[in-house]
């Protein structure tokens, strides 16, 4: 496989889910840096404390789409709470693995959903997710 | 449609003449040169007729050329080499800002271990301006190193006139040749130049086999150290079948030269003009004119780079976004970096490069093909939203 | 009768599998394995699993090889490598007396550029002494380098004892495999090395290129600056074939190692009691059982190597004098002045090496040529004459 | 051709003309050492101020032996004063050329005859070569 990614990555990669905005939604993620060659954006739409819709945009290499657009799959239909359990080695695992240059942007799309929670709990309740800071420092490789 | 390979920056499929000329020597004539026996002889033989080749094809002569692993091993050997030898005469080296890392590395090694590197910029098409290279000249420098033609943008320097700054004061000057041979002509006198870089496999040759012209009377130690190979310059049991591969890829790149680059700069243009014209927010990075026949490079602003290499793969499209070597790492270019692309423009950038295979009807196939993919990424990409 | 060939120490032939299966990273699946298109990942797949098949022969994992163009740099990346890295941690380097020309000139250069080297004696047979390594280890030793059997002679060093005293005070122990790879059976962890030299056209893979066993946290700089490939280890773009070719080899050799090893210490040994035995004034050089199983080496008092080596050429049979490396000088070989042989028995010296195509019918074929050779050469020798 | 030797070379190699010692010779010369790895002995009987016969012996390389048979055989029959006219390019010119490394033995081979003519000159006249002395030191390559 080109890259070395595995056949589930170049799926993704081809074939994304969930790309797009959602118009007004309940919370925006907004992660990475164009001096690190990745940026995320994600959108969620909650309804009873349960993501009912999710979206990305990405501007990023294969992985950074593939795990972007894995996120937003997995995401749909957990409770925040569930959703905050989904790791970058959730998203890795549900992908058949990553190349090891590639594993910060599972870190980033990981980054992204808590993010777009994060805008979310501090909308709803005031408050964010306690102790959330995105990796957005991480460099490539 | 077979697949569309146009990578050939990168590497170079070896050309069938070469093979069937290599292959005598793995199984028949198998000896080393070394010995004595009619095996060695044989072996020895092979290895002398291939050095004239080479050496003919740049206005050398047989005895400063001196077989290697492959471009890098010929810019560590040429940096270190006269380094390690010149070291109480001066410690001052000059690169510029865009030479292979197989220079800019080494000189990072060697700035470790004694000596002071000046590394010069250049301009927005990647040319070093000769002026700056005088200004920077110390009576501790003792070699000048750079480019002929760059592997990621194709821009020509004006080695000629910077040589000759060199020379002046006495100052040995390499060039690193490993991406203009067998796509220019090259002659060392005209050049004026002590020491340049070859690699087999980039003008379809086998890998692993390289060379370094040693103008006569250069002073340096060896960088392969061991046995008595290659008049002393360079130990090590020689690559005979990829020496005689190189000799013959030499020989034939330099058959039709002319005719050849006048092909690849008409596909050349017609992809550069096509890709600019069909896809807004693209820009041609390196030299309008000064670059290589073979080279195409651009910045397809607010996508990034791999994902465009791996959609054209998808549709058997073998490209590259900087530099093959190093892309690994997809750290941006230092080359984008440098001739003054913002991060995430350098980011995007693909590199086609065409050779002797390429056709016109592979060609259009790109030219019909990219933009799709250029439009779906960017309906992707958060900042194509923003600033559009 | 073909021609014979006894001189499979210099060089071997590559084996049809090895050729074959070279091919078609030429002509088809030419790509630059840092590339991320099909080309490049097909070129990958293969240097990956060749990889692991050196690694596998010499019970190591294959993060820990990296490949190189030969033998030489295997042995000059071991020693610049650990010490230009080490450096402030010790500048001495120990290294034997019977060393390859490739570990003895980079200890050279080393020990004019910062180093000290001490080198190691040894006894008549070649042997080095454990106790003369322990005697001269220093709190300043960074690495001792040993070869695991030597070129010339044959005889094989007791590596585990020798790494065992050099570990105890954590100092990096290299040996030079480049002889015994494929003759004897190698295993990194039962030696307790952490270096390991290969050399592929030794085991009748191609020439130009090697590998060095690096086991997993050695402190080292790369020997060649540049791109990333051998993560970050070995710059310049993978001599893809020639890996490939290593890799078929040494899964060969290693198939029916032990058959082999017995079937030429037969034959080996049929050789050196005849000739020991039919030719007055003859010496075996080396250890007489710690030896190579194909290598036989001999002084014939009286008279001069290259002269019998050119006797020899005449009936089809090629041997050699001292190392192949170094024979176009012919100054004789500083292994025999190592081992204590006067400087004219040394110039005597005839090595013949034997390998998997040598059949005994060659074997009897140079029982029976040699002593006429003998004769005539000594009825001319001035030396001969006066000393019988 | 093995060890880069000329057609001549290798003929004189494979048949070296006049091997073997002169008994009573009114010359000997013996140059070089083991250490060099050649020694050469040459023999001559000289008539009337002609050399009528010459042989040699020789201990190394096929330059060395190849030069011996050659020099023995350019000297039969001149006189002493044309064969101290023979150099050693004349030697290398009547070989058809040496390989560089192996222009010593050429030296030797000189020297082997000059040798011989000052110990025939020094046993016919008292007096030998004037200023002549071997080229011994010279060493390999
Ligand atoms: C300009 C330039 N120099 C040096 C090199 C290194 O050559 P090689 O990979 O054959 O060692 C390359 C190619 O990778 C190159 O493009
Ligand atoms: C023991 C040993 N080390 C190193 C080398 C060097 O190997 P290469 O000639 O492949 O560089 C050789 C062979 O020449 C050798 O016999």
């Amino acid at each position: 496989m080109p890259g070395n990614y595995s056949e589930k990555v170049m799926e993704h990669f081809k074939n994304p889910r969930n790309v797009g905005e959602i118009p007004n939604p309940d919370g925006t993620g907004h992660v990475g840096n164009p001096v690190c060659g990745d940026i995320m954006e994600m959108y969620i739409k909650v309804k009873d404390n349960v993501i009912v819709d999710a979206k990305f945009k990405t501007f990023g290499c294969g992985a950074a789409i593939a795990t972007s657009s894995m996120v937003t799959e997995l995401v749909k239909g957990k409770t925040i709470d569930e959703a905050l359990k989904i790791s970058n080695q959730t998203v890795i695992d549900a992908l058949d693995g990553l190349p090891p240059v590639k594993r910060h942007c599972s870190v980033l799309a990981e980054d992204a959903l808590k993010s777009a929670i994060d805008d979310y709990l501090k909308k709803s309740t005031g408050q964010g997710l306690p102790g959330f800071k995105p990796h957005t420092e991480e460099h490539h490789g | 449609m077979d697949r569309i390979y146009l990578d050939y920056a990168a590497t170079t499929p070896a050309l069938p003449e070469v093979i069937a000329g290599m292959l005598p020597y793995f199984k028949d004539n198998y000896g080393n040169p070394s010995s004595i026996h009619s095996f060695g002889q044989e072996a020895k033989a092979a290895i002398d007729s291939s050095r004239e080749k080479i050496a003919k094809s740049i206005g050398a002569k047989a005895e400063e050329i001196v077989f290697t692993s492959g471009g890098t091993e010929s810019d560590n050997f040429a940096l270190e080499g006269v380094a390690f030898k010149n070291q109480e005469k001066g410690n001052h080296i000059i690169v510029s800002k865009i030479e292979h890392h197989a220079v800019l590395e080494c000189a990072e090694f060697l700035g470790k271990h004694g000596f002071e590197v000046t590394t010069l910029p250049v301009d927005r098409f990647g040319v070093v301006n000769p002026e700056d290279l005088k200004k920077v000249l110390t009576d501790k420098t003792i070699l000048v190193s750079i480019m002929h033609a760059n592997n990621e943008i194709g821009t020509i320097q004006p080695i000629a006139e910077l040589s000759k700054i060199a020379k002046e004061k006495g100052i040995y000057f390499h060039t690193d040749a490993v991406q203009s041979f067998g796509h220019l002509p090259i002659n060392v006198d005209k050049l004026g130049i002590d020491l340049l870089s070859l690699s087999g496999h980039k003008f379809y040759g086998p890998k692993g086999i390289g060379a370094l012209y040693i103008k006569k009377g250069t002073r340096m130690v060896p960088f392969l150290h061991g046995g008595g190979q290659e008049r002393n310059r360079r130990a090590s049991t020689e690559n005979v079948p990829g020496i005689v591969g190189m000799g013959i890829a030499s020989e034939i790149v330099h058959l039709n030269l002319t005719d050849e680059i006048n092909r690849e700069t008409v596909l050349r243009d017609k992809l550069i003009n096509a890709i600019l014209k069909n896809i807004p927010d693209t820009i041609l990075n390196g030299h309008p004119t000064e670059r290589l026949p073979n080279n195409a490079n651009f910045s397809i602003k607010y996508i990034e780079g791999e994902s465009i290499l791996l959609n054209l793969d998808m549709l058997g499209i073998a490209g590259s976004s900087g530099s093959a070597c190093t892309s690994g790492s997809l750290d941006p270019s230092h080359v984008l970096l440098s001739i003054g692309l913002p991060h995430e423009i350098a980011h995007g950038s693909l590199r086609l490069t065409l050779g002797r295979f390429t056709e016109e009807k592979e060609i259009d196939y790109v030219i019909e093909n990219l933009p799709p993919i250029v439009e779906k990424l960017r309906a992707m990409s958060p900042i194509y939203k923003k600033e559009s």
